[in-house]
């Protein structure tokens, strides 16, 4: 049966080293209408963690969270044992986290190459693993290696979303966190980073995604989180809300996106 | 709604009594603040409503002092003839500047506005019809004693303050204040709302060169004598928007607390700043203004919202951004 | 809305006008009370308080600050030698921020609230001429050492005298005698003139009827213009109109400029190789500024005029040269000499006729001829002076008298160096 | 045509210069997202001190800036820390009235400490022209031209080539992706805002080697400064150069043209006309802000 926001047990799994743990986090704007409500989550390795709610639920504010945009009230935000509640992205960044945004973030004035040196800002002392990292990029990539002279902002849709992919992944991080990644982007680049998501999960990677649209998100996740006006409501392994999607989803987040 | 008129009209009427009943020096003190809450208040719609900085309040307050001068003097006209056309002008002079610059969102705009107070001292320096760099000397009331014709200046200000403020009032409850409002949190929502963002925003514009223009045409006859670099200058401007700030920008009351406080603070500074320099040797004078400075500054750190701000705090009560567009889509905007 | 709200409102208002006129009001007369009570008192020892208001900051806070130390100067002196009318002297003078409306108003606070016996003029025309129609009202006597302007004195009807011994349209009349003095091999012909759009130089340029001013002059000793430009305040670039200069074979050139063009003009001038024959700086007396040396090169030579040179050997003038020398001060400015004439007039009135009341002194100053740091002088109908201007040719690092005759330190040199 | 030459090329020098004094504002307002209207003070300031070094030591030109960027660097680290920092989160009617007032008090200091009247920096060496048939260059121009040449150089190289430059430019774009990729942009802010002072200051040597300067002239400064900034725009340094030349070489000319005195109507249409243009751009651009 699906259970209803469990405290997490670490019980569930052995492998503690890049599970993301969000404890009771409180946050917001205003004290009278915080966003986040003493919101729980966990994500594991291995695993595409799944976060679904309607507009407004606080999903987005959830990774904004737990990549250090956004300063909580109350709670912690814990990476393997480290505590990372107060931690500035940089170092999240260092620790093996990545984020991407919502929409087109790559940066339209920068050439292609000086947006992947941007995505390795945190090693701009170490030229040697800059370098390493950039060699390792083109050769995944081989058309970004063509389109290194050219302004980002020049790039078909299709080139830019591999674009930043390829930054995303430029520092080698082991925990993903990706934002509505269908909001505002055609469909095919859509799928472009679903088939990505499959592929790092398969490595070993931690995901964690926040998405709209329910049904794609659910296909891919292995566990599934749901959220509504900043509290946890359900969560549950993605078998146990395959075969009741269109009604789960439909009674608990009221949501009209569904056929 | 009446009532409030009622004991917004006996308001004036007291301060305009109470200043025959006082002395005309003393009366001569407040005459530049009834002035400046005049212009205050003009700016506070598009500038503390609606959030776009306006720095051009110098080139209304100019373009109704002169036009009222060159009424009075290439004209021959009467003064109320001569205000009216100060306003007209200043209007005018708003609808251009409003089309050309209104478009712009932030800083640009805040730099159209403050630019165009050059280029019209440039103008005015430059074409015939203002005499040029030369200025005009408006005639005068010979028949009127000097401290009479202070009384009167005071009071016409003071009316035109508290008919600005009348007006702020009565926007601040319509839909053109809550449409205004919305801009300054969101203008592209604003418009997926459905407000005509450019009319809103132009009206209030017009109001402050409205408004602007007649605190210029009467400044112009108090004065008698005006000429371009006098009358253009950005100092009009930024005491407006600090007297505006100051007291709470986007609320009635504020250019109310706000003027008067600026103005005697800044009098009292002069004040200190020149009875101890009697003493022999004394702080040096620019103390005075760096004060002002530093007090610009504890505003803008301290006191965002301004006095008015500072009480609404103290009250507990907080204008959440969300309140405002709720209150928005209850009135169908 | 309740009506227990609305009313609650409205006192709010009420009271929040109440404080605020308050504030601004003790603001006003706290600290000038005290003079007040002192005056108001019979006792015989009461200061007299002579007042006014000076750009103590702002545009024009240096020339101010020097005004101020003739003003301090001189009534300490007078203290020291047992007061005016065996009181003391006390100065009340306010800073008006190179304001004219602050001026006016505090010219108010001076004669409402503080009741000053006597009133000093601020600094430049701008800051007071909205100060005459206040003076005028209450029939106080404006000690005018700070600016100029034929209309204003004109409006005043005497009430405001002049210590400047030239006014804005007389600016070039003495150098248009010295021109014309020349020896006609030495004398230039043609002029270029170029004016700051002021109406302080503008009026010095045509009068008020456009026909008055430098035009006159010009015609009446007759030199050609041959360029008459005006520019725009704050203007950085003057190479155009040098070179037209330059091109229309000017040679002389006159500028009716405020200090900092004039500064400009002068680089300008020696940058581009101009070399006219007579380069003149008529609407500020530049060549008396503090820094006018620091032009270098570009100064020597140029003229402009000043009402005093100490070689005049006026009453007091000395004094004043040595106070400034003392301050550090090598070049005597203009308006020093005129502050402290309007103190020895004040002096010399007062302890005359025994009395404070304006009507007195009024008669008296029109009536007398005094003899201060700016010459022997005598007021015109209107309170203005005769024109005695000193025309000055700025010589490494000094100036020299030129003009008139009888006061000449030296011999103009033509073509300038 | 010699005076058309004359004309043109000194408006091709101070141009360089112009655009120099709107260079610190382009930079604060495209990179830093701030319009900091104590650009005219920091101005005048930055001659200031020029001044002094040289009435003291006798410097010659670049040391007398190496000198100015080293303190104008120290002035906006203690601005940073003391006001900048709490701005950020600040709404921009706010932060304007901030920076007028810190405007006021650097001018008040400045006049408190080198008094109001004018000064004038002669530098003998600099003082005459180089003849080069009938054009007269003055010396001064030349220098104050190349070293507004030399700073847009310099700190184009640094954007377009530096790490740091790379992360200017990134944050400019967007300062949220920016930081997501660990660019500590509040750090960024700081420097962007350091290197706008420095700009400040370096106009400010050429300045006081070209014009006489009271610490109330602020006010043209910074009146020249927006003008180059709406005619150049705020993406690309380099056009706020161009700009300055641009506007120097039309107001020269104008002076020629037209009356004398119109020369500034000139100019000011030629703004309402870049305005114009650039209107759709500006607005574009700053919706960000």
């Amino acid at each position: 049966m699906i259970g209803s926001s469990a405290p997490i047990s670490d019980a569930a799994t052995n492998n503690t080293r890049s599970s993301l743990v969000m404890d009771k986090i409180t946050a917001g704007y205003h004290a009278d209408q915080w966003v986040l409500n003493g919101v729980s989550l966990r994500a594991e390795p291995e695993r595409v963690t799944v976060v679904l709610g309607p507009n407004g639920a606080g999903k987005s504010t959830v990774l904004k969270v737990l990549y250090g945009l956004v300063a909580p009230h109350a709670g912690s935000v814990r990476v393997g044992d480290q505590d990372i509640t107060r931690l500035p992205p940089e170092a999240r960044l260092a620790l093996g986290l990545a984020y991407l945004p919502q929409g087109h973030s790559v940066f339209p004035s920068l050439t292609v190459q000086e947006n992947l040196e941007m995505g390795l800002w945190i090693y701009r002392h170490d030229r040697a693993r800059r370098e390493e990292a950039l060699e390792r990029c083109f050769a995944e990539y081989p058309v970004l290696k063509d389109l290194r002279a050219k302004l980002a902002g020049s790039l078909s849709g299709g080139q830019q979303r591999l674009l930043e992919v390829a930054r995303l992944m430029l520092p080698n991080p082991t925990v993903l966190l990706i934002d509505e990644p269908s909001v505002g982007v055609a469909p095919n680049l859509v799928d472009i980073l679903y088939e990505h998501i499959v592929r790092w999960r398969n490595q070993g990677k931690t995901v964690l995604l926040v998405d709209q649209n329910v049904e794609a998100a659910v296909s891919i996740a292995d566990y599934v989180y749901t959220l509504e006006s900043g509290r946890n409501r359900l969560d549950g392994p993605r078998d146990e809300f395959e075969g009741r999607l269109r009604e789960v989803v439909g009674q608990w987040l009221r949501l009209d996106v569904l056929p | 709604m009446k009532s409030r008129m009622l004991m917004m009209v006996l308001v004036t009427a007291a301060v305009v009594l109470v200043s025959w009943l006082l002395n005309s020096g003393i009366v001569s003190l407040f005459v530049p603040i009834a002035m400046y809450l005049a212009m205050a208040q003009g700016w506070n719609l598009l500038g503390g409503y609606g959030g776009y900085l306006n720095l051009g309040m110098a080139s209304f307050f100019g373009l109704g002092a002169f036009g009222a001068a060159i009424a009075a003097v290439n004209w021959n006209q009467s003064l109320p003839v001569a205000l009216l056309v100060g306003a007209v002008v200043a209007i005018l002079g708003g609808l251009v500047m409003g089309l050309l610059s209104l478009r712009l969102r932030g800083a640009f705009f805040a730099i159209f506005t403050f630019v165009s107070v050059f280029v019209l001292e440039a103008i005015a320096n430059t074409v015939g019809i203002t005499h040029g760099a030369l200025g005009i000397t408006l005639p005068t009331f010979s028949s009127l004693s000097y401290n009479t014709l202070t009384k009167i200046w005071f009071d016409a200000f003071i009316v035109l303050g508290l008919l600005a403020t009348v007006v702020v009032w009565l926007v601040e409850r319509s839909r053109w204040g809550s449409s205004l409002v919305a801009i300054k949190e969101d203008e592209p929502a604003a418009e997926v709302l459905g407000i005509r963002t450019m009319r809103v925003k132009l009206l209030a514009f017009l109001f402050a060169a409205l408004v602007g223009g007649l605190a210029g045409g009467l400044y112009a006859y108090q004065q008698q004598f005006i000429y371009p670099s006098t009358i253009f200058t950005d100092t009009v401007t930024l005491q407006v928007v600090l007297m505006a700030v100051a007291g709470g920008g986007g609320s009635w009351l504020g250019p109310v607390i706000g003027t008067p406080l600026v103005m005697g603070i800044s009098a009292l500074m002069r004040l200190i700043v020149g009875s101890v320099v009697v003493f022999g040797n004394g702080i040096p004078a620019q103390l005075e203004l760096i004060i002002y400075g530093l007090m610009l500054v504890a505003v803008g750190m301290f006191l965002p919202n301004g006095l008015v701000g500072l009480v609404k705090r103290w009250r507990g009560r907080s204008a959440t951004p969300a309140a405002t567009s709720e209150r928005l889509e209850a009135r169908g905007a | 809305m309740a009506k227990k709200t609305w009313l609650r409102r409205t006192i709010g208002l009420l009271a929040t006008a109440a404080l605020s006129l308050g504030v601004a009001g003790c603001g006003a007369l706290n600290s000038t009370t005290a003079p007040h009570h002192q005056a108001a008192s019979t006792s015989s020892k009461a200061p007299i308080l002579i007042g006014g208001t000076l750009s103590l900051t702002g545009a024009f806070a240096d020339p101010s600050a020097q005004y101020k130390m003739v003003d301090e100067y001189w009534a300490n002196q007078i203290n020291k030698h047992g007061g005016l009318l065996g009181r003391p002297v006390k100065l009340i003078i306010l800073n008006d921020e190179s304001n004219p409306s602050t001026s006016a108003s505090e010219y108010e606070t001076l004669i409402n609230q503080d009741h000053v016996n006597l009133l000093l003029a601020p600094y430049t025309t701008y800051v007071g001429s909205p100060d005459v129609p206040i003076i005028l009202s209450h029939h106080m006597l404006m000690f005018n050492a700070g600016f100029v302007g034929e209309q204003l004195f004109d409006q005043a009807k005497g009430w405001m005298v002049s210590f400047y011994t030239y006014q804005d349209i007389q600016y070039t009349q003495n150098f248009f005698k010295w021109m014309h003095s020349l020896p006609a091999s030495k004398r230039p012909k043609t002029i270029a003139v170029l004016t700051d759009q002021n109406p302080f130089t503008i009026a010095d340029l045509q009068g008020y009827d456009g026909q008055g001013g430098l035009l006159r002059y010009a015609k009446q000793y007759g030199f050609k213009i041959v360029l008459n430009e005006q520019y725009p305040a704050g203007t950085t670039n003057f190479d155009s109109l040098i070179e037209q200069a330059k091109l229309k074979g000017a040679q002389a050139l006159v500028a009716l400029t405020l200090p900092n063009s004039g500064f400009l003009i002068a680089k300008t001038v020696y940058q581009l190789h101009y070399h006219p024959m007579v380069e003149f700086f008529g609407g500020s007396e530049v060549t008396t500024l503090p820094n006018w040396s620091s032009l270098g090169a570009a100064a020597n030579g140029t003229m402009s005029t000043t009402v005093a040179a100490p070689n005049q050997h006026f009453n007091g003038l000395a004094q004043i040269v040595a106070l400034f020398k003392a301050h550090g001060v090598k070049v005597l400015p203009s308006y020093a000499a005129s502050a402290y004439a309007a103190l020895q007039v004040i002096q010399q009135a007062v302890t005359a006729t025994h009395s404070l009341n304006q009507e007195v002194l009024y008669k008296y100053v029109h009536s007398h001829t005094f003899n201060t740091a700016v010459g022997r002088i005598h007021f015109a109908p209107n309170g203005t002076l005769p024109n005695t201007s000193l025309v000055l040719q700025y010589l490494h690092g000094t100036n020299v008298v030129v003009w008139p005759k009888q006061y000449a330190t030296g011999s103009a040199v033509v073509p300038m160096p | 045509m010699a005076v058309v030459l004359t004309t043109v090329v000194s408006g091709i020098l101070l141009g360089l210069m112009y655009g120099l004094t709107g260079m610190g504002l382009t930079f604060t307002m495209g990179f830093g997202k701030t319009m900091n209207v104590a650009q005219g003070t920091l101005i005048i300031l930055g001659a200031f001190f020029a001044l002094t070094f040289f009435n003291a030591w006798h410097l010659n030109v670049i040391v007398l800036v190496i000198l100015v960027m080293v303190l104008f660097g120290v002035l906006a680290g203690l601005l940073n820390l003391s006001l900048l920092r709490f701005l950020r989160d600040k709404s921009e009617i706010i932060t304007l009235l901030v920076l007028f007032g810190v405007a006021e008090v650097i001018e008040n200091v400045t006049s408190w400490i080198w008094t109001g009247n004018l000064q004038a920096m002669t530098i003998p060496t600099l003082q005459n022209s180089i003849q080069w048939g009938s054009l007269s260059l003055p010396k001064t121009d030349l220098v104050s031209a190349a070293i507004a040449v030399v700073a847009t150089g310099v700190l184009y190289l640094f954007l377009q080539y530096t790490y740091l430059g790379k992360a200017i430019r990134a944050s400019a774009q967007s300062d949220l992706y920016a930081r997501i990729l660990g660019v500590n942009t509040s750090q960024i802010r700081a420097i962007i805002f350091l290197i706008g002072l420095v700009l400040a200051g370096i106009a400010g040597v050429t300045v006081a080697l070209l014009f006489p300067f009271a610490p109330q002239d602020q006010d043209q400064w910074l009146v020249m400064a927006f003008i180059v900034v709406v005619v150049g725009g705020i993406d690309n340094i380099l056009s706020t150069l161009l700009a300055g030349l641009v506007i120097g070489v039309a107001q020269a000319l104008a002076g020629l043209v037209v009356p004398f005195q119109d020369q500034n109507l000139i100019l000011y249409a030629f703004l309402a006309i870049a305005l114009l243009f650039r209107n759709n751009q500006l607005a574009r651009r700053m919706r960000s802000l």
